[in-house]
């Protein structure tokens, strides 16, 4: 784990407020625009930030990110474009966490080392594989693990009790919990509930809820059960209206989600 | 190109494994242990045995072309007729056993996806007769140039839901169906139509199809014959493993599969085991079209059923033992070769069958009268006349 | 009425016969003395045997509907199975046999007629594997509604000439091949797809067919059934007597002939057997649908292979001694049937075979559960659901 | 066999000119025309004629015939208007011969005896049946023997010698022969003479050739080989055109056909 990237870790622990994680996909509409919404995003709150690297079939992914890829990919987003986000996110900030995310089989085209070292270089955190299990992340974990960078599991409502313990005992940073994959959310709030709770009794590491959230109540409400929250579309949604001002905007959604998690929880105080 | 993977689950050498989102690697796993118990309980393979003779119509028959062989002289051409399975295509076998697992599991649903339509009319009949729903995923392309089967599907009781996708090719629908059934894994049963899918379906896959090759094997030995090809179309490859999975490593029997080389020129084709390089996608790792950046290429062919940018880890592992040898037939070759089998021995092949068979005529005149070429036919031609009027209006082949 | 015809050739009771024109009179008998011949000649029974398994795919299942019969309750009911016959209709085990014998008697071309095109594409099939010349007289009616089995024909290498009338159904198309052979006999054979034609095709036909029936009596036995009924769907009742001859005589199984009821007002109808009077029509003594100046009437019915005036002679000799019954299923119920049977079995059904399971079904709740009622499936039901979706659409059921 | 069919039949036998046989469909276009062109045809030289009772489906015959058959079962001629053209016939003509032509199933719906009644009350001098071979025929031709009409038997190229001889030995009358069976005449001038000769060996009675002859030159060269010809399609398609002068046309036609039969024949004068 980074240091960077350790500190935000250990914050749910140590009392300190939720953590919000935004994502952008890498050149939608182009790769100097990516630099500047991940810059607005952690400017207005972000602790930590998702850099969705585009592949052409993202199978897992819902309609607005699927869109978005379509349109990353007319840019054809290389490597070396990541690289180059990185770094240049990395002139503006030090403090806020980002990690790239991807299919395997863009990671498999670099190479696992590669792609460890690009990222160390271009002052990344760490990676989410969707379509790389646990199971078979080996590879790809050890090339990061030299340089301190971490691969982030997901968690879903189907990951059975020895699952979550094993990846407990493997991991090193938090965990991303996914309540849908690409459709609608589909779990009650009391399985969800009910959910967090196992997971509680397995890990002490944070989670964070990834689940179509679009606004600082519902952000709110979820981090009530998880350690923060990964939004995802809500934001690429905002960059597909286009316009002048996205970049307001993508700052104001950032803004409200940021409110809501640091107001004291409703129900406890 | 990268280095090797490590697939911990499904390996077949360095090719297999199981990638595939968090919600879905233990539905997979469930997927699993129910196949690896259910092969090991006899009233099961019982009930699968008698399944594949009385609704699919098991066994084919192995058809001598003597005709066809005499007019090219050379070697002798036998074909392998799953064309005369229950629906006209060896889809049937895999339907059957997916909706004996899926009872057996407790499932109600089977979820899968279709593009030449073959499986979705498999599966939705088999699902008709045991009580299963079926939900099957259909590009939009698809849906609409395999009309007669799509309405077959609607009459059996299915229920289709579109992809929007103008892409030909079963890789859109596939991605929706199993995004679908992460969410709806405890109440249906996922049964992909591709080799190119996560652990255990490969594997699962191949036994479930072993019967066309075993068959054939035991048709052969009463003929007295000891082939020295087999030969079968690969897409994904889920024909092709069922009928080639008997023949490997055997000493006297070239393994062949063919791929759709499209229009010849190495630009538009689906030949990932030619032209592909080593990947993941369909949530295993094998042989994928892609360019250099990892990215997916659109497959290219005649044969819609061909039609998919990645293989069966088998089958990878096969080319790379050198087991089997993968070779192309061209959309030109695979046209004149339904023609030339029709007009010769009255039988009207898939265009996907046809490009085995394009291979197999190639190799007849390289052999003496002793020697004997198996080609496996996978469906039969009846959805394709339309297409070929239409292409034969056009005057062209593409 | 008139009193009885004495036949003197193919007679079944008072049925039968050969009433042609003087010069189709030799040419039918050149093919009865070969017919006979080949018979006795153990190679040909041999060939013929060996033609069904690698050609038509022989055996075909015999397969249970345990979830329809559970359903229903009652008795159960098992489909034999010949629309898993190469090409999809049990036509093709009749094209086989006439192919041999044109072969055996030196003929290089087969003539016929099809209507639902059924025939012509088993003719067009075997023709093209035996290097035999296939002419086939269709109505212009039946061209246009049957566009996929012509265009398959067509892709066969069949020649197809066009008989022009305006109604469906092989009565225009069958004189119009019978009067082309007639001046081309040394060259060609005659090869009727109707039950209902001049000695010694009746008998030629039941003889060939024969192993519809006698596999269903194994395999009936195999699974320790002796079937209460044993049910076909009757047009000119080819397939009717492959299938029922079997059973003709057993004390234990009672013997259905299904034949269309049309409209089921009896107006619109194809149902010879309870409508029609014994007369001479297609060259033989049967019950034909006429008025009462012996003029032909047009028979009716959604179904275009039942579509014919008259019937088979050994279905008009089992009327009369009541070795079988004839009744009849209407156009909706068949339509009904084809749909259920889509529904909660899977299997496709074509209109002609939809009515005996029409007749099936209604045979089931009035039966106990040891009780078994076999349907014989004549065809697949593929082609026809262009015709269904259309017939939905029109919101009714002619 | 009647006196008058008698009569003619022996007339090639003795060196008489060669039979002239016409054919009309009953009922085309009503019963009345039909008698009026049989006189007409008699009156310019027919020596027979043959009376089609129109069939639903006349397998056998051309496309002309099966046009004529169309248009006279629009006005259903029953046997009862068979009767009516017989009797209707005799009122104005004694010598000529007339024979009922039709399907076996039109007999039978009335039945051998009553159609064998009929014929011989309206005048008839016999029948033919297309679709009744004579192998077929034995319940038929007793019922017509009876009343000493004839049952005229039809050879086609396909006959062999065997069922030459047995038609021979069983018939009483004449002949027919149809060089073809609806479809275009297929055979060569030399399997035709051929096929003659054959007959001739077997059997001294006269036959005629019906092989759709259309003028008097083709009947001419017909008879150097038969006893006569029956002319059907060639007269049948007169009618088809109507209009107010058919019968002039149909006599017309006729005497030009009496004009050559009745010419010495060219090789051998
Ligand atoms: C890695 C990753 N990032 C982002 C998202 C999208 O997040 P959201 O829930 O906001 O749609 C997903 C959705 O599954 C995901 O898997
Ligand atoms: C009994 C009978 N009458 C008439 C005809 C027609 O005669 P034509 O040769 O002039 O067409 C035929 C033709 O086969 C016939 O069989």
């Amino acid at each position: 784990m980074t240091d960077r990237l350790q500190k935000l870790v250990a914050r749910p622990g140590e009392g300190g407020p939720p953590l919000l994680m935004c994502a952008v996909v890498a050149g939608d509409p182009h790769v100097e625009a990516t630099v500047e919404y991940l810059s607005t995003l952690a400017d207005a709150g972000a602790d930590m930030l998702e850099l969705i690297v585009p592949f052409s079939d993202p199978t897992y992914h819902g309609a607005v990110i699927q869109r978005a890829c379509e349109r990353a990919l007319r840019e054809e987003v290389t490597w070396n474009h990541v690289r180059q986000i990185g770094e240049g996110f990395r002139q503006r900030n030090d403090d806020t966490a980002l990690l790239a995310s991807s299919y395997y089989n863009r990671i498999l085209s670099l190479g696992h080392e590669p792609v460890a070292d690009l990222l160390s270089e271009a002052g990344f955190d760490g990676t989410m594989v969707t379509d790389l299990p646990w199971n078979e992340a080996t590879p790809l974990r050890e090339a990061l693990h030299k340089h301190d960078l971490s691969f982030v599991p997901f968690v879903a409502p189907t990951t059975p009790r020895e699952r979550l313990e094993m990846m407990d005992a493997e991991s090193d940073s938090f965990f991303v919990w996914t309540g849908h994959a690409g459709g609608e959310v589909t779990l009650s709030r009391r399985d969800f509930e009910a959910s967090m709770a196992e997971f509680r009794s397995v890990s002490d590491r944070p989670i964070l809820s990834s689940m179509k959230i679009s606004s600082g109540e519902e952000a709110a409400e979820v981090v009530e059960v998880t350690d923060g929250v990964l939004v995802g579309s809500a934001i690429v949604w905002l960059v597909e209206g286009r316009g002048a001002d996205v970049g307001d905007r993508l700052g104001a959604l950032a803004g409200e989600l940021r409110e809501h998690l640091d107001a004291p929880p409703k129900d406890q105080t | 190109m990268s280095e090797a993977s490590e697939t911990t689950v499904g390996e077949y050498g360095r090719f297999g494994g199981r990638y595939v989102a968090e919600a879905i690697w233990h539905p997979l796993e469930m997927v699993a242990t129910a196949f690896e118990e259910a092969l090991s309980d006899d009233s099961f393979v019982q009930e699968h045995k008698e399944a594949l003779a009385r609704r699919v119509g098991r066994p084919t028959p192995l058809t001598p072309l003597d005709s066809l062989s005499d007019n090219i002289g050379g070697g002798r051409l036998l074909l392998k007729r799953e064309d005369l399975c229950h629906g006209g295509s060896y889809s049937a076998n895999l339907a059957v056993a997916y909706a004996l697992l899926a009872k057996r599991m407790g499932r109600e649903w089977l979820v899968g996806e279709t593009s030449t339509g073959d499986f979705g009319v498999a599966l939705a009949s088999i699902g008709a007769s045991m009580d299963l729903g079926v939900r099957l995923f259909v590009g939009r392309a698809d849906l609409e140039a395999e009309s007669l089967n799509m309405r077959r599907i609607d009459e059996l009781g299915g229920v289709i839901e579109t992809v929007d996708t103008s892409k030909r090719g079963a890789k859109a629908a596939c991605a929706e169906a199993m995004r679908y059934w992460a969410t709806h894994s405890s109440s249906s049963l996922y049964c992909p139509s591709q080799l190119a899918s996560p652990d255990p379906y490969p594997r699962l896959i191949q036994r479930f199809l072993s019967s066309i090759g075993t068959e054939t094997r035991s048709q052969t030995d009463e003929r007295g014959i000891d082939p020295e090809y087999v030969v079968a179309p690969i897409g994904s490859g889920a024909f092709g493993v069922g009928l080639l999975g008997e023949f490997i490593g055997s000493e006297s029997t070239q393994v062949v599969g063919v791929q759709a080389g499209g229009d010849g020129q190495g630009k538009k084709h689906s030949a990932s085991l030619t032209y592909g390089k080593p990947g993941v996608f369909q949530g295993t790792y094998s042989f994928v079209l892609q360019d250099q950046n990892g990215q997916i290429l659109s497959p290219s062919t005649i044969a819609a059923g061909l039609r998919t940018p990645t293989v069966g880890p088998q089958h990878a592992r096969w080319a790379q033992t050198g087991d089997a040898h993968y070779v192309t037939a061209t959309n030109q070759e695979s046209v004149a070769a339904v023609r030339r089998l029709a007009r010769s021995e009255g039988i009207v092949v898939s265009l996907e069958a046809a490009h085995a068979v394009a291979y197999g005529l190639k190799l007849l005149p390289t052999l003496g009268p002793d020697q004997h070429v198996v080609v496996g036919i996978s469906g039969s031609g009846v959805h394709e006349l339309e297409r070929l009027a239409k292409l034969e209006a056009e005057g062209s082949s593409e």
